[in-house]
């Protein structure tokens, strides 16, 4: 990278320096742009080695386990036991190699989309739905999993990824951050800071964008005239990469291989992953107000998990019994999930005020000594006037849940 | 013009002078729910005016996260009622620039917390752009924000923002309690030739009014507080998601043998001091009732205003019953968060009830 | 511009749709990239008609003028009679032809270095210079001179430019708005929302970034890894343009085209233009901090004013004579402005109410009342106590205004 | 790693543990500026602990606009004080990463009203991250930022932001108004497992004072008030950049046969209760002074809860002298809106003396 100030050129006449001259680009952008199409593994002829087999392999037991946890999670929102969730049914392939592509040490940075890739990462997927069921906003100790907390404000978290990355590359310490974001977030001003930053400091991130086709309602070609998303790489001098986001092995490979140049000092790379959002954004949403049937159907046959096992039954790399247990193997995982889930979670009021500060401040001493005595007079039952305020409080709450159940089309979450 | 989005404007642009033609109205009084009394003033003032815009995330196909906008693409067009991308200073900002250029735009962001983005654009502009224009580039912009929690919202999907609102000077900052003012106030917030932050209280988006909207109400200028229930023993003053919360409360205290009175701020910018200082000096008793936090919240001016303005005629210090001091809580834990009845008598019981009798009964 | 849902396409072995394949470029890159070298005209043997040859002598008074105004303004600084003043001296190529390529009814949407543009474009000096003088923040009527205010806060003004574009579009109006960023600016969000929007909207809007290398010390390299500011452009799915910014036809031209594509419903452009801050930041900035001056000679050799009299004289297209009257025209300008910086301003503190709102609540009608009453207390000598009240004021100002002189280095505005 | 940014790293990077070779220090007291006191607190801090890196616009060879960042580049390379970006959101966005992988980053906003794009970042993330992961991911981070007028600067160069940061719970609020304590409270603030906003007041950069920073000033936790002077006619309760005009308008009023007491809060958030309560009660009076816009602003929290807590304390209603409820003016109309000596006397003049005769004096 050569920089202005040091290398006056020389005009086109070649007789005197002049400094215009010297701004020739800076790097080579032919190197940054992504390919015309979207890079694709399954359906061509690409040698598999063994190792390459059983990766293949392993991505469709997880596709099957990853499917059925998004079934699972979007019948917790019918049983009531999670207060919202946006299903990345149809996106499995993303989520899954996203985690599959991470070693040990790295971070994970995902949306309030992507608890699937939490759970592939190895996150128990109760902890990982604790946002989402509405116990607490983060369900697990982000230090210990490496997985930073589900963000719902949107590319909010692609800084965070930068700065955490940055940080351990100062430290001498051998960490790679994967930043998940959808097309819509692709919009927000944190995304340019992010990507900037990212550039400028070469911190070792990778950005994955799973183009979904739509923001809630909003579908791309309101969100971008862009050629694609993975064009806008060349603007801070890191590479784009387009891949086919249904095509499981194909994600897996452009996610290593930039988390390969990350963890090598050759700085950011954008990857993005072609892919559509079956379900409605989430099970609060009402997806046939703007679009329609027929533009899902092809995505339904173009399912990430169908494509793969018809692949490894072409190739002969799986047997109807090794997929009969993925499946039972998925289907013991939903179970236990579905259980886990309906014990009622144990809640401790006070834990509103133990967290705000390292030190709670006197102010919130005298707020939590409140709460205290509120609940230690709720607990008494012969307190005289506490059962007629007990009364009106009931009747609050049951007007309350009433309105949820009325509207459920409501938004309720991310 | 002839790309297809030009093409697509000119089909939804007015043609001539003259009005678009007006919705049906239904006929007579029927139950409206505050969702769509704030719906139906959207459609009733892009009718009559052909200069509102309403721009936003989802308002279009979608009808809005919580379906307010629902039917004005159709109506309008997608000119007039706009999917944006996703990015809340850039919705903010562009509105700035047709506001500059004449246009009323009416801006939704999708959730409170979600309107921090676009917090250089409504503080470093919004706000100022016709002070530091003396007065040539007024900014007639309404920015409709949902607020407040209740809802089982998870995490920033619940915030109660205004004191930020109230803390810049510039902005008016409004927030209906009743469907009759939701309709009434919005009418006036895009009227206004004043940036408005019109705060909606997503919980009450459901709550149900009877109102004859062919005779759309009148609402007063902004700057006045509504008393909601007359009383004489102390005066809660409360605004938007919490007015049902005191009216509630104020029933359950008459079996305390106290007669509170009730009083809807309706517009925290400006602020309606009469009203307010006329019903604290009939009670010499008050109690501020809100859902955001206390410290630097909402009530601390309230509290402040009152007691600098009416001193003498207190019979106990303005108090204050509001969220705590803390990040909105996970759904499951916002009903120890917000206040509620128990918390409203209790800071009415402690409203120094023995002085009165020791240094001579109420005024 | 194609969009995803509409066409499915085919995949690689053409057997059947699928959904990828309609995920083709949507339009085409490398229609958007800029050149390798930016645009030059001067020093080129571009054909000159008789137009074009009015236009580059047009060019060269406008740029002795700007430069006479610069020095006048930085004088004044010296002289109190600017709080600050950021130089456009070096830029003075960028500033006048953003002037010359709008018509009358478009948009200027200027940032405090612009201050010459507006000028270029009619505005009277005195006004431009209201803010950097202190007396109000903008001194002039934008919706008059179609000078939108001097924007202070980085990029924030980018978005306006779009939004006021988009409003007169959509009301069938002729406007084109050009927006003035520096290099700097460009890392911010609102830069990227900015350009997005336009694209997504096809505003009739041009953004014109001077890259001058520095954000106040921060030089281009360490804001930006892009091979050039203008690549940024393929991002958003606009043409990104560069130019030699000290080549004063070069940047008209190049400036002209786009606003011409805008007007003609062709959408937005993004130019860069390639310049250098010849002085400090503002007056208030120490340069030396951060650069040699080995660093900026060429530049004062690249001088925008000189190379173009080099070049009109090489073309015989200036005369002596004719040098010599812009010179002095120059200098009645500069003499007219000083004598008029020189008259104290008059200003009303009332004014401070006056614009908050359309009409002043209650609150501010009482604040009002009371400075009035302060202010007619101060003029009443004989009132006891506002003696020694008015004796404290001196105090704290004088003693201010010590704190202010002090501290020359300390950075004041912008 | 080959590259020319990570080569410059690793060169400044720790070679291994211990520490820093510690900066020669000027044996005994010296006159300081302020920001003298500040880039010295950075370069202590620095040098004892290498997690904390400084973050911003400018703060590498040019030192920060007001120089408060001076030689710490050279001392310590440009991967411990960085010139980022022109971006606050990504600055602040970027550092809350650093936070999250254990460093301490100090990143500097260059004016108050610049801080606005990084606010959803500092609300949304920074003020709750600690909170939504249950601790198990504190906020180490120190914002700096330079706020308030009286230097004459243009729009946008003057803000009093305080009250953003005050009503968003999660954040500690602090700012000195003394060198000393400029030096000592930003130690603490980076000390701090926390995030701090730490308000520098610009117009007191240059104020001096005697300070022997080979024995660094100790300082008290956050949340203790300081009493500034003694007196017992009346409390004037301030902070910042006010502080020196209360003690000059305290000076003035014992011609008026005043003896002020003059209370410097010192930290905002947490709130100093006891010291003030205390102080209010000794005088029965009290006058909150800050630049800030008054509605909404600081002093209406700080009156509220004096009012709650010392009702029957007080001779007179809890005054406040503030800027007015206007955007920062223009530089040349900046001495009308600040609070300056005559208003605070006015507003002292207005503490209802007369009833302190009728009523039963001060206690
Ligand atoms: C800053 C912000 N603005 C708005 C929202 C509300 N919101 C939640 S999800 C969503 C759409 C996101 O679309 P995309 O980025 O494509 O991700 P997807 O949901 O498709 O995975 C919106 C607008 C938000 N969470 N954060
Ligand atoms: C949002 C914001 N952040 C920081 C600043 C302070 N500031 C003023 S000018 C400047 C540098 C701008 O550099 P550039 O965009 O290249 O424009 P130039 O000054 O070179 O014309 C900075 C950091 C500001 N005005 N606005
Ligand atoms: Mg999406
Ligand atoms: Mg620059």
């Amino acid at each position: 990278m050569t920089v202005l100030e040091q290398t006056p050129g020389r005009d086109d006449s070649g007789a005197r320096p002049t400094p215009t001259a010297a701004w020739r680009p800076r790097t080579d952008p032919a190197a940054l742009l992504p390919d015309e199409t979207p890079f694709r593994l399954l359906g061509t002829s690409a040698r598999l080695d063994k190792e390459r087999k059983e990766l293949w392999r392993e991505l469709y037991r997880r596709l099957v386990h990853g499917r059925r946890y998004n079934q699972q999670a979007t019948a917790l929102t019918k049983q009531g036991r999670l207060a919202v969730y946006p299903s990345s049914t149809g996106q499995e392939a993303c989520e899954v190699a996203a985690a599959l592509a991470l070693s040990e040490q790295d971070w994970l940075f995902p949306s309030y989309r992507d608890t699937l890739a939490a759970v592939a990462r190895g996150l128990d997927p109760v902890q990982a739905l604790t946002l989402l069921r509405g116990d607490w906003h983060t369900g697990y100790d982000p230090r210990e999993t490496r997985v930073a907390p589900l963000s719902t404000p949107l590319a909010t978290q692609l800084p965070h990824a930068v700065g955490l990355a940055h940080a351990a590359r100062l430290r001498g310490d051998d960490v790679v951050a994967l930043a998940m974001v959808g097309d819509g977030g692709t919009s927000e001003g944190d995304f340019h800071e992010a990507l900037n930053f990212a550039a400028v400091w070469k911190a070792p991130v990778v950005f994955l964008v799973q183009n979904n086709g739509f923001a809630i309602s909003v579908p791309l070609a309101k969100q971008t005239a862009a050629p694609s998303i993975a064009h806008k790489a060349v603007g801070y001098g890191m590479p784009g990469r387009l891949v086919d986001g249904n095509d499981a092995p194909a994600v897996h490979q452009v996610l290593a291989e930039a988390v390969e140049r990350a963890r090598s000092g050759g700085g950011p790379t954008l990857v993005e992953a072609l892919t559509y959002r079956v379900e409605a954004h989430t099970n609060a949403d009402d997806a046939t107000r703007y679009r329609s049937d027929d533009e899902v159907a092809p995505w339904r046959e173009h399912d990430p998990v169908r494509v793969l096992e018809r692949e490894l039954r072409q190739r002969r790399l799986l047997t109807d019994a090794e997929a009969e247990e993925a499946a039972a193997d998925a289907e013991r995982m939903a179970a236990r999930l579905r259980d886990r889930m309906n014990a009622e979670p144990l809640l401790d009021p006070r834990d509103l005020f133990a967290h705000v500060y390292a030190e709670p401040t006197t102010q919130l001493r005298e707020q939590d000594a409140m709460l205290r005595a509120e609940l230690a007079a709720e607990d008494e039952p012969g307190e005289p006037g506490a059962a007629g305020h007990d009364h009106q409080h009931d009747q609050q709450h049951e007007r309350e849940h009433q309105h949820e159940h009325q509207h459920q089309d409501q938004e309720r979450a991310a | 013009m002839t790309t297809a989005t030009s093409a697509a404007s000119a089909g939804a642009r007015r043609e001539g002078p003259g009005r678009t033609e007006r919705p049906r109205r239904p006929a007579g009084p029927a139950p409206t729910t505050m969702a769509q009394a704030i719906n139906r003033a959207l459609r009733d003032a892009m009718a009559e005016d052909d200069t509102v815009h309403v721009l936003g995330e989802d308002v279009g196909a979608l009808g809005g996260v919580f379906r307010v906008t629902d039917g004005l693409t159709a109506e309008f067009g997608e000119d007039r009622c706009t999917d944006t991308p996703l990015a809340e200073a850039g919705i903010l900002g562009t509105a700035t620039g047709m506001a500059m250029y004449g246009l009323r735009p009416v801006v939704e962001m999708q959730f409170d917390a979600f309107a921090y983005p676009a917090f250089e654009q409504l503080v470093s502009h919004v706000a100022r752009m016709r002070n530091r224009t003396r007065g040539a580039l007024p900014m007639p912009l309404t920015i409709r924000i949902p607020y407040g929690g209740g809802i089982g919202g998870v995490e920033h999907h619940s915030d109660s923002s205004e004191a930020y609102y109230m803390a810049t000077p510039g902005l008016h900052v409004v927030t209906p309690a009743t469907v009759a003012d939701a309709y009434g106030m919005l009418r006036r917030a895009i009227a206004s030739d004043d940036p408005v932050v019109f705060l909606e209280p997503k919980r009450l988006y459901w709550s149900k009014e009877t109102l004859d909207l062919s005779e759309p109400p009148r609402t007063e200028p902004f700057g006045r507080a509504a008393v909601r229930r007359a009383g004489t023993s102390a005066t809660l003053i409360t605004y938007g998601p919490s007015l049902p919360v005191c009216l509630e409360a104020a029933e359950a205290a008459r079996e305390e043998g106290w007669e509170l009175e009730v009083l809807d701020l309706r517009t925290l910018v400006p602020f309606d001091d009469e009203t307010v200082c006329a019903a604290v000096r009939r009670t010499g008793r008050a109690v501020v009732v809100h859902e955001a936090t206390g410290f630097a919240g909402p009530g601390a001016e309230i509290a402040a205003r009152i007691t600098e303005r009416c001193f003498h005629h207190l019979q106990a210090p303005v108090l204050r019953v509001t969220g705590f001091d803390i990040p909105y809580p996970p759904p499951m834990l916002e009903k120890h968060h917000l206040p509620g009845v128990d918390r409203i008598l209790d800071a009415v019981a402690r409203l120094q009830w023995e002085s009165q009798y020791t240094e001579g009964g109420t005024p």
